[in-house]
């Protein structure tokens, strides 16, 4: 399909008032939409409690609670955290007695570890993975997390 | 009894396993991939833990992850399901070092029978019949052809290490061997990471008989009857039943105590299946031992009445079987159509996608394992089946009338299905018949095309 | 066997209809109202017609409208489903006079049983307990009095042409005696246009325990064994159950041979139902027959294994009874579980409207009717249910548990349903025990309330 | 599918008020909408072929086919038509050999009897219910008509 053709389309659709467009060709498809946006897409990166509905779900059923809702925040704040690289447990020091890698108001780099998280006995240095300050740690030491769990904010 | 699992695997098995738990009172864990955050599976589990990002090298199949995540929720055992780690020999290992219950056989157990190779020589030892062929791997181009020359062709060439249809070819002469034995080994390099290959002996036009096995720690075990996989298309399996319209209570009694000898040979203690490739004239032959639950399962379990899932997870608990060899009665018949997000007018091509509407069929005899709903996105990183359908009929005729009118009741728009294929077959009357073996639909497939365009 | 046959019904039982038809291979016609345009039996069906707007008193209970349906259309013969026209004796007659076949029991049979006061009449001639009360008809509040008198306190009293719970009261003394009485006649007059009642002995908190059974025109008639109907609010079943956890199998041929001799009496050619009360003593009296097929029908297929529709339609086709009476086997245990679009906290209000989701169970021993998929919008003018769960276990243990992790799957939003009173009955420890009778829903009620707002 | 066939569509679509419109062609998906209304409870009066898919469905599936576009063409222009009261056999006149009881371009009013519907060997008198001209009679005689089937378009 050439662009020439889906501007023509776009202006048909302005001009007509129309509202949603699709058109389905071989190793192609297409879809236009005026007004009205998905939030389906956004959802798959929540970070899910266990054995709750899924964000997903709870679109189509039209049942969304306000814990909810604050989880999107989280997840459009994303970019801002450190996220658990594996699943395993959290220690924000090295040893049970020694000090903490990172305290609120430190600054990191990318290279700084921030804490540690054993899985299968293996202690595993996790990294900022980029620079900033430390605004607020989310987890408490030795709390399971799993993968994509939010650890820091960071700023 | 356990008192809580983790379940290793994704999709309809991972609901089946739930579903098996909750009638025994077992606590879950899914173990999940980002790419699966918003299935049934996860919703339903007692717990849910993300391990990794969506490809399976980093999920479902990074042992580590499962684990640890195994760990942090302090479960007695681990599901694997079918594919992914269900027959990981190491795997198995690790989780009995860690203390944790491998939901399947023993390390051991899946090592004797995971190797296609040595599989095939210890049931030649023990008297279990198989293909003629090469003693082990084919280690040179000459060797295939001295093999070749003693068995006679057509032979087909295996890898050992594998599956689905990958690192194999057939070759009817001398002239294709040579090229044949190095493709198999590349594609088998490329699938397995290894090239070894084995050659035997091409039965032409064979059928897929399996034999399903139950088995305790105990050294109790029985079989299940057979299931006939014969419609198949490249060894993925399409339609399966039980009975196989070709088998005698007779011929099922000879190949069921062979398939309890090949069971016994490395003292199986878990469900299983024994894979017969079986001849026109009646002869049957060892193909290879799955040593984990299998997609078709629930075609056994609709005319035994027997639970598998359930029975596996109590044999993994050291519980003794319930049930002797002469307890097992089948009652009517039973098919299994298996439904894949696949373009059946596209070769087959994978359609993932939104699935907009999915009204799945009820009723009498109808059973549909599925995780599929309206509005549901199968992700394009894992396997193409979305749904199961499982009728129950007294008889065949009845069976085959269920498949019929459930296919018709089976809507699911926004991708392509094999639903299409799946009529055009159970209304054919070589399929009324049970005339078809392993090269049916390959044979069928044209005048499928053909009626399609016809009916457009 | 009929060529064609006309479905004068709708929902779940018309498409339960279609699917008996396509496996006997006999063409369906839809009979619908405006407002079914878009169900799914209209679709499935071979043919389907409109005939007329949604109100069913200008659609599905006007007989010259189906009628009319079914001669353009050629049919054979019409199912009547249940409800609508099913125990209409006229229209079974008019049928007949058009040579078209009722599929259900013929005019003279449906009269026989169909007043419920010359019915009880009829039993006590042949020698089948029915409850202590007047012959007949009470024409005032004198013959009230005395038959009171006779009897004893608590006495019923009950619309001869009633169902449903309407017409009928509970009177424990002189005092409100005349009070119910007149009640019963105006609800009566207002309900059925006869406000004609009749008086009993109220057996206190019975369960419902009946016997389902099935004829031929050529004078083989059988019993299926019971159903326990006890789980009932305002007399409308919520849970019904085979075997009733209190039945012996000695009680079950007691009761049965007696079903089968209340039937014989009106020469009973079709399916049917004998109710019976049950007292806590194992006495046990005839309450009413219903000469069609029943909702909870599925529940005496799951363990029987016979299809009832099959057998209904081959029974009015004038097949004979393939079954005798020796060779039906009872197998496990089924609950069947309906849910309907009410919300069971707001005193049961229907909820019609759009169904977002819709999300049945599925997996082993699981069986769902209905004719509601994501998107369907319940028609405010019809029955409220709109799925039937039905679960088949090895016994009522295991039967019990796939109740609660279907219903714990079972996703429908969008309206409210009384799967949460469903949910909060099965897990009880008196549902588990078995332990219940026809006043169950009205005792547990305030705590499920209660448990619902700890919940929140 | 040129451009020039989508825009001539899209036109019809504006012209004829409709809401929706989908094709399917082999290797080629297309689906327009319009506004935001619901075609949805309208379509219960469609005349429906035995055995095809509701428009609902239909919708969902996004498998139009051609004839469904016509029908909807007339649900859309129904206020202009006289409809079937009840299901039957339609006659155009009072008896074999009579004449029709109306012709394309005659005169009704409210009173007219404008054809039979035979149900049960009951002949039943259909009347106009409004006044016009009839512009086109739309079923043959002795065919078959449902519950609501348009009979005659009127102006």
């Amino acid at each position: 399909m050439e662009i020439e053709q889906i501007k023509a389309i776009v202006e048909l659709m302005s001009k007509h008032n129309l509202s949603e467009f699709k058109v389905e060709a071989e190793n192609m498809r297409l879809s236009l939409k005026r007004g009205g946006y998905d939030i389906a897409g956004m959802s798959s990166q929540i970070i899910q409690p266990a054995g709750t509905a899924s964000p997903h779900l709870m679109a189509a059923a039209i049942q969304q609670e306000a814990s909810k809702i604050v989880q999107t925040a989280q997840v459009l704040e994303k970019k801002n955290t450190i996220d658990a690289p594996i699943v395993g447990t959290f220690y924000s020091s090295p040893s049970p007695d020694a000090q903490e890698f990172v305290k609120v108001g430190d600054k990191v780099t990318p290279n700084t570890v921030v804490c540690i998280i054993e899985a299968m006995k293996v202690m595993n240095e996790v990294k900022a993975e980029k620079a900033g300050v430390i605004k607020e740690i989310l987890v408490k030491n030795a709390q399971s997390v799993e993968y994509g769990c939010p650890l820091f904010v960071i700023e | 009894m356990f008192g809580k699992i983790l379940i290793a695997n994704r999709g309809e098995i991972a609901l089946r396993i739930i579903r098996a738990c909750k009638e025994l009172g077992v606590k879950t864990v899914m173990a999940y991939s980002v790419a699966d955050a918003e299935t049934l599976p996860v919703m339903l589990a007692d717990e849910a833990v993300c391990i990794g990002p969506a490809p399976s090298a980093e999920s479902y199949l990074d042992y580590k992850r499962i684990l640890s995540a195994a760990e942090i929720c302090d479960v007695d055992a681990i599901h694997p399901g079918y594919g992914f780690l269900s027959e990981n020999a190491h795997f198995a290992e690790i989780c009995k070092t860690c203390n944790i219950e491998f939901i399947g056989p023993s390390a051991d157990q899946i090592t004797a029978m995971g190797d296609k190779s040595s599989a095939k020589k210890k049931m030649k030892q023990v008297g279990v019949p198989v293909t003629p062929g090469s003693d082990g791997l084919v280690m040179d181009e000459n060797e295939a052809k001295r093999i070749a020359k003693v068995i006679g062709y057509p032979v087909i060439i295996k890898a050992t290490a594998g599956g689905g249809g990958r690192g194999m070819r057939i070759s009817h002469n001398n002239a294709s061997l040579i090229k044949c034995y190095h493709a198999a080994r590349s594609e088998a390099e490329k699938s397995f990471k290894n090239s070894a290959v084995y050659i035997e002996k091409y039965i032409e036009n064979p059928r897929h008989i399996e034999f399903q096995l139950l088995a305790d720690k105990h050294g109790n075990i029985i079989h299940l009857g057979e299931r006939d996989c014969s419609i198949q298309r490249r060894h993925q399996k399409l339609i399966e039943e039980t009975p196989s319209p070709i088998m005698s209570s007779k011929q099922r009694a000879t190949m069921g105590a062979v398939a309890l000898k090949a069971a016994k040979a490395v003292k199986y203690s878990s469900v299983g299946t024994i894979e017969f490739l079986y001849g026109s004239g009646g002869d049957f032959y060892f193909m290879e031992m799955n040593t984990r639950i299998q997609v078709e399962h629930p075609i056994t379990e609709a005319v035994t009445g027997i639970d598998l899932i359930k029975a596996q997870i109590m044999s993994a608990a050291g519980e003794k079987l319930q049930i002797r060899q002469k307890d097992v009665k089948f009652s009517g018949h039973s098919i299994e159509c298996r439904i894949n997000a696949e373009n059946p007018y596209a070769n087959f091509t994978p359609c993932p996608g939104k699935v907009d509407l999915f009204i799945p069929p009820g009723g009498p005899g109808i059973r549909v394992d599925t995780h599929v709903y309206s509005g549901y996105k199968i992700p394009p990183t894992y396997d193409s089946m979305i749904a199961k359908l499982i009728v129950h009929g007294k008889n065949r005729q009845e069976a085959v009338a269920k498949c019929k009118w459930a296919l018709d009741e089976f809507h699911i728009s926004g991708v392509k299905t094999t639903i299409p294929l799946l009529k055009y077959i159970v209304a054919r009357e070589d399929f009324a018949a049970g005339t078809y073996d392993t090269g049916y639909i390959e044979r069928i497939f044209d005048p499928f095309l053909s009626s399609a365009k016809e009916d457009a």
